[in-house]
């Protein structure tokens, strides 16, 4: 199980789901009405490290999390 | 080093530790920019949420890169709500010289707008509405809309 | 508004009336330059003259300038000696928002180095040694080189 | 008469002198030879005003300000 977290404005609690990589999180997420329309906006990050490809292997118990749109200051 | 707040800045406070820590070290130029909020659009305050594990990694790649060029920077941030006429962040360079902070603050404050892991709201009537147009995507958003 | 002090700024307390004074305005972006004097190569102090009738035109041009921008400067000097480790120079960027801010601070500090008529001067031993070496010549330089 | 002031590092007294144009004044400038070395290195100022050539006509009172090289901050 990988745990999906998403932050700020997205306003929806922690999820845990199975997922051996990146892309079937997506998969998953995708078929989620609610979230679709974050994931067009959100950037992501694997244990707190912001990832730019889907090719990524994930492992018991990481965490990912969706970062929507930002504006610090 | 990167300080977050419950609520408003006491500004002159942070300002006063910041200058002090500078001229101790030697620092000959020291740059801060201030934010704060502005009445507008009967807004009575904004509000922030802060992801921290990401904005201290952020940060700390900030620090490194100001260190190699003899620079020093520091900030900090407000969580929650923030009154209109009261600031929600400041951040400041250190240099032996001016070049390199001015070169800096630029930099320093623009990456922090687009890159930082924060998320602002407007608060009307009691209520947070987050302000998703004033707000910028992070690079390498959409990454999972296949 | 232009304000020059014998001897050290006191750095807290300018900054203090000035972020009162910006947030009063509603301005959203307030940045402050602070120049101190570095301990090196023996120097016990700065000292500096400062000629004031000039320095008035050259910053209410500056103003103007800015004001055109929406934004306001401020900028508080040292005339005569200032010790290492206190500070000589402070210039402040008021605007609504932060870009004309981040680019009026550098242009006005630099314009501020090459054209602001204040002469520096290294204190050794108690004596005064006019720091030419540091120095720039303001633009028209030599015309009554004939 | 117009005076002639030597602003910081100069370290001269204000001078009277004769004079019904800049270039006048600089000819006068020249002979001096404690002064003439600053003349490449200083900008000039009439009644505080900074000037950029050297045809300027010069009236009874008008005040002349020698700026050698500034380093403020």
């Amino acid at each position: 199980m990988v745990r999906v977290e998403f932050l700020g404005p997205i306003g929806k609690e922690p999820i845990e789901i199975e997922a051996k990589s990146l892309k079937e999180v997506a998969q998953k997420l995708k078929s989620d009405k609610e979230m679709s329309k974050w994931l067009s906006e959100c950037a992501v990050a694997v244990n707190d490290k912001l990832v730019d490809t889907l090719d990524v292997k994930l492992k018991e118990g990481d965490k990912i999390s969706l970062l929507p749109p930002v504006c610090g200051g | 080093m990167l300080e977050l707040y419950r609520g408003p800045l006491d500004v002159d406070s942070i300002f006063s530790s910041w200058q002090k820590w500078g001229k101790d070290k030697n620092f000959g130029a020291f740059i801060t920019f201030v934010g704060t909020v502005r009445e507008e659009e009967g807004i009575e305050a904004l509000s922030f949420d802060v992801y921290e594990p990401i904005l201290k990694k952020w940060f700390d790649d900030w620090q490194e890169r100001a260190n190699e060029k003899g620079a020093y920077l520091k900030m900090a941030h407000s969580i929650g709500d923030v009154p209109v006429h009261t600031s929600s962040y400041m951040a400041a360079v250190f240099s032996p010289k001016r070049r390199v902070a001015l070169e800096l603050i630029e930099d320093f404050v623009e990456d922090f707008k687009a890159s930082a892991p924060i998320w602002k709201y407007d608060v009307v009537n009691g209520e947070r509405v987050y302000a998703r147009d004033r707000s910028q995507k992070i690079k390498g958003s959409g990454l999972l809309d296949i």
